[in-house]
């Protein structure tokens, strides 16, 4: 295979696995911070995707539907936190499963219902389109870039909000012993709803940076949920660096199992065969290593004690 | 003698555009046909997209309803797995789109009716497409389930250039950069795919942005007229495979189309035409026989005796259609993207299975 | 002198740069309580946990009645008759009291696979159950659940289930933290009273309580054993008295 | 003057089953008082309405002149209560000095003063609290506590299973608290100490306030009827 | 203690009642599709029962219960298959249409997997548990998709019921006989368990696995047990619902499926002995009547689901019983 392919390849996967990092971002927060198990990350997700397009085509100026998708995850956080979420702390996680198992029914057809079943148009501005030449003669889209960036960006920001701040360090000791820390005066409701609200930003930004480059659909949100609770888990609950190191061999692993299975299978077997083969075997190659990681390693590559 | 229509189709979840279109094309048609329609009972039920779902409704209508007749899936899975107990049950089964290999041939049976097409026939147009416009090498890539299989099969049956990869994707894969960086390093001339829903709106917009600039070809799926609003102008200039285009020159398409517009206010895609032409069908076989004399009735829809808005239209030995095909190409008529059709490609065209069909 | 039941054998275990204990070498005889004392974080825990089997000793040896057990996991050796209380109260939250003796007196049977017959009619586990109960002052709060049990209530639903393990061997972590003054006079009068069934390993900081019961004391100081001796011995070691029991003694 | 912490007739349960059947107690600005009864009696309970963990089912509860029977548990703590939970409760999970700083509000404790009076403290700062002997933990629960720089430090059982030296520290530590004019509020097992430094008692029995007043008025015979001494 | 003992006895007893009336008198009415709603609740409930056993009694939460109910599936869509083919399966072995000899298989199949499932995901707990199980449940469903030699995504059909000595199964009523029966006795079965000193065992190490270590018992091989039973009786489930459908496809083995089994756990009551059937009934009474509501009833479902997550802790036993799950 050709040198600059397997250098595209490497940057792809960098790349996917920032995109990965991107989405789980907000999860990270709230099932890796909080503890909470939120399976409407999901519909948070397309809730920005879908307030983007909108605002996009409305206005014709997608930055400002990327401030809609911000404003509108976070809104929809904080209302499902104080509406629903809230009450459920003290339950087991078990409930939390089926709360949220429950808001995603109500997002999804509720989306629907206020937009149609079909897929929205949103597209990149022109100031992120088309590709720019890397050293090396590398043709590469700018807007994966930017996703790089930004995914870095938004890594260092969490990982200095959580450890340095007294707000990172107050919301791990509430999710130690919410009793506790509000006997010390902390209040842990309203601290909860911020965090909250802010994984639902980051879930909404994801989706519009994401969805801009995919498509904007109901049920979008799905795929991207397990992918992210992978992304976390392998990288070790509550730990930021986790999950981007997490996501970063998620999103290699992908990429390069795609790119390299069939071409390894074909001295094996017949070409139809490695190519079909392959491609199972690659779509199995995350879960795999999900497996394996926490075989051994039961706390993922960076959590704590599990 | 009133005829009661079961129709099982996709209401609700990420492909509930695909069951809408059908229904209300079907509809339409009802409605167009006035009093003709009177004695068509229709009752719609959702099939979620779940193969069991769909299976249980089917056994509803059956034991419960007592429908004469089922129509309405959109999936091959989930006709695969309503349609087989359904004929054995003594049920017509009109297919609006699905339309499985495995149905067509050995496992044709004579109360089934494909109204849509074969599931191969439009790789297969695009394939001959391909060829007859003298493209050397062709990169071919379909995700990695049966309909995906197929897809790459029907390309090659009509396609005798040279294959640079021949990739398998995940099933709901949405990002394909590591596709794109082999499309890009391929050498080929022309990248064949069939990503059907959101994966091509996904890959479209990704390939427009990637800078590569290899022409695309498709099957109609990823440019039917639910998708193109989505894709947007990375759509734009795709080449793909039809047996239907909005811009067909013949009076049953102008009504159908015109109507369905005025309708619903949208453009009708091509399973509403799929839909619109079934409905048809089913109204000029109650015309000619009655539903209780299964064998007159069936002889009835063979003949296939309606204005298709596909023009000329008729029915092979294994009761799927004999049409014609299509290239289509994404075109931009004024704001609105939709296709237009470039020049036919395959004409009279029946599927490779009618052979195995014994009947 | 009685046979040794329980011989450590240069016990070494460390976190990281934090030594936690340290070439420890301890016996315990039939019959006797021998109590371990020593600061906070000297390692007394720790090493309970490596006898227990909850932690892997990074070297060293452990015999028991005899035979050595390093190979045995942590149920294993409670099977053996190794029992054991923690020092913060660890039951079973949801189930009553009777239920929790119940439990222990299964584990210590080996044979917890039965299915047949339930549980809670079964007289093998119900009256040894009630028992230990009654033995450890808690009859009237049998059919609590452990969760609603106070503090102290705790501390005695412990020491029962660590007897209906029948244990050749007490390992007791602070049984007496937390219990009243007539709490902990009970649990002295007690454990005087279980060192004729088993020898006890215990660990206290309840210096009324050690002199009073122990028939040897051992002093644990940053994993390191510093002393060994009789009551009195260790009164007037100026070491310890400056190490860990300040003007106490 | 009225009193900093005042219950008057206070009840409260545990789902069904009550465990307060009127507790009544005060505590003055700078006073020093124990709360005393056998196993099971109700302190820890008490501690629990106070800190504003549980609610009340009746009587009434005044801090710092305001009634709080109206505030959650947040609010109370800001008020100036601080809180040393029977068990410890250190947050496993969190490092000494992060335990520190999620509780850490503006006055005279700081990190540097918590160290100064538990200097193992200063030495495990980086360490994982779930990972620190029992000792260690009630040190931090208390540092913990005082870092909210309360009005009112609660301590139950704070000298639990600590070692002579180290409770011995911490009863000057209590002592010099309470130099510094601190009030406080104790639950402890130990007759001695509570006498070396406590001002007034109160005694629980099934729920209720069945004693109170100078400890040294508490004589070997009452302390025999509910102590168990 | 008694008296509230039995109020929850008599409510299992009243909610397995209902449904068997549910369906005789639907047969009686003539309503077929009814019958067959409720032997899909029926199903759907053993499947819970089986999740019931590790989660709620073992507190193993598992989110790859779809992979048990999916080989189950399989399996009796595999033997059909190959029976109605002819062509041999191992050897001369060319399947099976007999359901008697279809159960044990499924079990089997599904109580090797989950032992190897189980045996690998135990090591971990928590939060990592539940998504090692998922991760398990995606790599077959993945398998299964792009498995072309049964159908891959689209599926395998076998258009006949299997056989059962002495009854009609295309007969809906004598089909949903079959399921009731069968989760009767896995009810039984369960009930049993959990009574013993075996579930005394079970549901310690799950409220305190170092006490019970303590106490002499090793948790790993107490939860591997009933976790592999627990497969097992899911994995029946499974075969049923092949039966059912004469028709398996790889969203047996989703994500969504697993979700959905335990969803029924849940909704019904965690850990209490029909808490599953009640969740499987009302979600598909709720499915089904919903659906004539509204195109949009999804979104009613998960409103309706939310009121009773929130204002029914414990699940509707829990809310019926008025009384918190007693170990
Ligand atoms: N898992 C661990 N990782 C790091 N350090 C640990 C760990 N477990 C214990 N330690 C440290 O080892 C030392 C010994 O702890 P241990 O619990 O044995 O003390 P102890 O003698 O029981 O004290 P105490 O009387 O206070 O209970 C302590 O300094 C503790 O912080
Ligand atoms: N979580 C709970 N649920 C139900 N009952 C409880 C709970 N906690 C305590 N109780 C009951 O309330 C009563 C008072 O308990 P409390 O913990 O206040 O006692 P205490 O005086 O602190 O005892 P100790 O000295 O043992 O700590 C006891 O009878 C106890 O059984
Ligand atoms: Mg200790
Ligand atoms: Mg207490």
């Amino acid at each position: 295979m050709p040198v600059l392919l397997v250098a595209e390849q490497a940057l792809n996967g960098l790349q996917y696995g920032m995109m990965l990092f991107l989405m789980a971002a907000g999860l990270t927060l709230v099932f890796g911070v909080m503890g909470l198990i939120n399976l409407a990350h999901g519909s948070l997700y397309m809730v920005g995707a879908f307030a983007c397009a909108w605002i996009a085509a409305a206005t014709g100026w997608f930055w400002l539907g990327l401030l809609a998708s911000l404003i509108a995850a976070a809104a929809a956080g904080a209302l499902i936190e104080i509406l629903v979420i809230r009450r459920l702390y003290s339950r087991d996680h078990l409930d939390q499963v089926l709360a949220t198992f429950a808001l995603i029914l109500v997002f999804s057809e509720g989306t629907r219902w206020l937009f149609g079943s079909f897929p929205l148009y949103l597209s990149l501005p022109p100031a992120l389109t088309g590709a720019v030449t890397l050293p090396g003669g590398l043709q590469y889209p700018l807007f994966r870039l930017v996703i790089i960036l930004v995914g870095g960006a938004v890594a260092v920001g969490l990982w200095l909000m959580i450890t340095r701040t007294r707000l990172g360090i107050r919301i791990r000791a509430g999710e130690a012993d919410r009793e506790m820390i509000a006997a010390l005066g902390v209040d842990i409701s309203r601290l909860y709803t911020i965090v909250f609200a802010l994984g639902a930003a980051l879930a909404g930004l994801a989706g519009a940076l994401v969805g801009s480059i995919q498509s904007v659909q109901v049920g979008m949100g799905e795929p991207v949920l397990i992918l992210a609770f992978v992304t976390v888990v392998i990288g070790g609950i509550g730990s930021i660096k986790g999950a981007l190191i997490g996501a970063l061999l998620v999103g290699m692993t992908d990429t390069l199992g795609k790119a390299l299975l069939p071409g390894v299978l074909a001295r094996f077997m017949d070409a139809s065969s490695a190519n079909t083969i392959g491609a199972s075997l690659a779509s199995m190659l995350i879960y795999i290593l999900m497996a394996v990681v926490l075989i051994l390693r039961p706390q993922g590559l960076f959590g704590a004690r599990a | 003698a009133p005829v009661k229509v079961g129709m099982i189709t996709t209401l609700s979840g990420g492909g509930a555009g695909l069951g809408i279109d059908t229904r209300d094309g079907f509809m339409l048609a009802l409605k167009q046909a006035g009093d003709a329609a009177s004695e068509v009972e229709l009752l719609v039920e959702d099939d979620q997209q779940k193969p069991d779902i769909a299976v249980q409704i089917a056994d509803k209508m059956i034991q419960s309803d007592q429908v004469d007749l089922l129509t309405g899936i959109v999936w091959s899975n989930l006709a695969m797995a309503v349609v087989p107990a359904a004929t054995a049950q003594g049920k017509f089964y009109l297919s609006t789109n699905a339309a499985p290999s495995a149905l067509a041939g050995a496992g044709c049976d004579p109360k089934y009716f494909a109204v849509s097409y074969q599931n191969d026939n439009m790789h297969e147009a695009a394939g001959a497409y391909a060829k007859k416009a003298g493209i050397g090498k062709v990169f071919i890539m379909a995700p990695n389930y049966p309909a995906g299989q197929d897809s790459l099969t029907g390309f090659k049956r009509f396609y005798d250039g040279e294959i640079t990869n021949e990739v398998y994707t995940q099933v709901g894969q949405t990002d394909y950069a590591a596709e794109i960086a082999q499309i890009r390093n391929s050498g080929a001339d022309a990248v064949f795919f069939f990503l059907p829903g959101g994966m091509g709106i996904a890959f479209m917009k990704q390939y427009a942005e990637s800078g590569v600039d290899i022409p695309l070809i498709g099957p109609a799926f990823s440019f039917s007229q639910d998708i193109l609003p989505a894709a947007g102008d990375a759509a734009l200039g795709v080449m793909n495979g039809a047996n239907w285009s909005k811009d067909l020159d013949n009076p049953a398409n102008a009504t159908f189309v015109e109507g369905f517009e005025t309708e619903y206010g949208r453009l009708p895609s091509l399973y509403a035409a799929q839909g619109y032409d079934t409905a048809n069908l089913l109204l000029s076989a109650m015309s000619k026989a009655d539903i209780t004399d299964a064998d007159a009735f069936r002889a009835a829809l063979a003949e296939a005796d309606f204005d298709s808005v596909r023009g000329k239209f008729s029915f092979g030995p294994n009761q799927h259609p004999i049409q014609d095909f299509y290239i289509r190409e994404v075109v931009k008529e004024g704001d609105v993207l939709t296709n237009k059709i470039v020049e036919p490609v395959l004409t009279d065209h029946a599927d490779a299975y009618a052979a195995d069909c014994k009947m | 002198m009685p046979e040794p039941v329980l011989e450590i054998e240069s016990l070494s275990k460390s976190f990281g740069a934090l030594k936690a204990t340290d070439d420890v070498s301890l016996t315990l005889r039939g019959g006797e309580i021998h109590a371990l004392i020593g600061p906070n974080g000297a390692g007394k825990s720790t090493l309970i946990k490596q006898i227990t089997g909850e932690l892997r000793p990074d070297s060293g040896s452990i015999r028991f009645q005899g035979r050595a057990i390093d190979i045995l996991d942590a149920a294993g050796r409670a099977r053996l008759g190794l029992a054991r209380s923690f020092q913060v109260s660890s039951v079973i939250p949801d189930f009553t009291v009777r239920q929790n003796v119940m439990l222990a007196v299964a584990g210590a049977s080996g044979h917890v696979f039965r299915v047949l017959r339930p549980a809670q009619s079964d007289a093998k586990l119900t009256a040894p159950a009630d028992h230990h109960i009654a033995k450890a002052g808690l009859h009237e709060r049998a059919q609590a659940r452990a969760a609603e049990l106070s503090h102290g209530e705790r501390r005695k639903l412990e020491i029962a289930m660590a007897l209906a393990l029948k244990p050749r061997a007490f390992l007791l972590d602070e049984p007496m933290a937390g219990m009243g003054a007539e709490g902990g006079g009970q649990v002295t009068a007690m454990l005087s009273a279980l060192k004729a069934e088993a020898p006890i390993l215990l660990v206290e900081h309840d210096m009324d309580a050690v002199f009073a019961l122990a028939d040897r004391i051992s002093v644990l100081v940053y994993g390191r054993i510093i002393a060994s001796g009789s009551v009195d011995e260790i009164r007037r070691d100026p070491e310890v008295r400056r190490s860990y029991l300040g003007d106490d003694a | 003057m009225s009193a900093l912490l005042e219950l008057d007739g206070i009840t409260a349960s545990y789902g069904a089953v009550q465990a307060l059947f009127g507790v009544s107690l005060a505590v003055a600005e700078g006073q020093v008082v124990a709360l005393m009864g056998r196993n099971g009696m109700g302190k820890t309970t008490t501690i629990r309405c106070i800190s504003r963990l549980m609610p009340l089912t009746g009587g009434h509860l005044r801090f710092a002149g305001q009634n709080g029977a109206a505030l959650g548990a947040p609010a109370m703590a800001r008020l100036g209560i601080g809180l040393v939970p029977e068990g410890r409760r250190c947050f496993a999970p969190l490092t000494v000095a992060e335990n520190l700083i999620a509780a850490a509000r503006p006055g005279a404790w700081d990190m540097t003063r918590v160290c100064a009076l538990f200097p193992r403290l200063g030495e495990r700062m980086g360490q994982v609290s779930r990972t620190l002997s029992g000792g260690e933990q009630q040190m931090l629960a208390i540092g913990r506590a005082l870092m909210t720089n309360p009005r009112l430090l609660v301590l139950d059982e704070a000298t639990e299973g600590l070692a002579p030296v180290v409770r011995q520290e911490i009863w000057a530590g209590i002592r010099e608290l309470k130099a510094q004019g601190l009030s406080i509020l104790l639950v402890d097992k130990s007759l001695r100490e509570i006498a070396s430094v406590a001002d007034h008692a109160v005694i629980l029995e099934r729920g209720e306030s069945v004693w109170q007043g100078d400890v040294g008025a508490l004589t070997p015979d009452l302390a025999d009827r509910y102590l168990g001494v | 203690m008694r008296q509230v003992f039995d109020r929850e006895a008599l409510i299992n007893l009243a909610i397995f009642a209902a449904l068997v009336v549910t369906a005789v008198v639907a047969h009686v009415a003539g309503q077929g599709f009814t019958v067959t709603l409720a032997t899909k609740a029926a199903i759907f409930a053993l499947a819970g029962v089986g999740l019931n056993l590790a989660l709620g009694y073992g507190g193993m939460i598992s989110f790859g219960h779809a992979a048990f109910f999916g080989i189950g599936g399989y399996v009796a869509g595999i033997l059909a298959s190959h029976a109605a083919s002819g062509a041999p399966l191992v050897a001369s072995f060319a399947g099976t249409t007999s359901m008697l000899a279809i159960w044990p298989v499924a079990m089997i199949a599904s109580g090797i997997a989950a032992l190897l499932i189980g045996a690998l995901s135990l090591r971990t707990s928590g939060v990592y548990f539940i998504m090692v199980t998922l991760a398990f449940a995606q790599m077959i469903f993945y398998f299964a998709i792009s498995w072309p030699r049964y159908g891959g995504e689209d599926g395998l059909s076998f258009y006949v019921r299997n056989t059962f000595p002495g009854l009609n199964t295309f007969a809906p009523i004598q089909y949903f006989a079959i399921c009731a029966t069968l989760l009767a006795l896995a009810l039984i079965l369960t009930a049993i368990i959990t009574q013993s000193r075996y579930g005394l065992a079970l549901q310690a190490v799950r409220q305190n696995s170092q006490r019970s270590t303590a106490a002499g018992i090793r948790p790993y091989a107490i939860r591997l047990t009933a976790f592999v039973l627990s497969g097992m009786i899911t994995g029946l489930a499974g075969a049923l619902y092949a039966d059912l459908n004469r028709f398996v496809s790889p969203s047996m083995l989703s994500w969504h499926m697993s979700g959905e089994i335990m969803v029924f756990v849940i909704l019904g009551g965690v850990g209490r002995l029909c808490g599953p059937v009640a969740g499987a009934a009302i979600f598909i009474l709720l499915e089904h009547l919903l659906g004539g509501v509204s195109e949009h009833w999804q979104a009613l479902l998960g409103l309706m689901l939310l009121v009773i997550v929130l204002f029914a802790p414990g699940g509707l036993i829990g809310m019926l019983s008025g009384r918190k799950r007693h170990a």
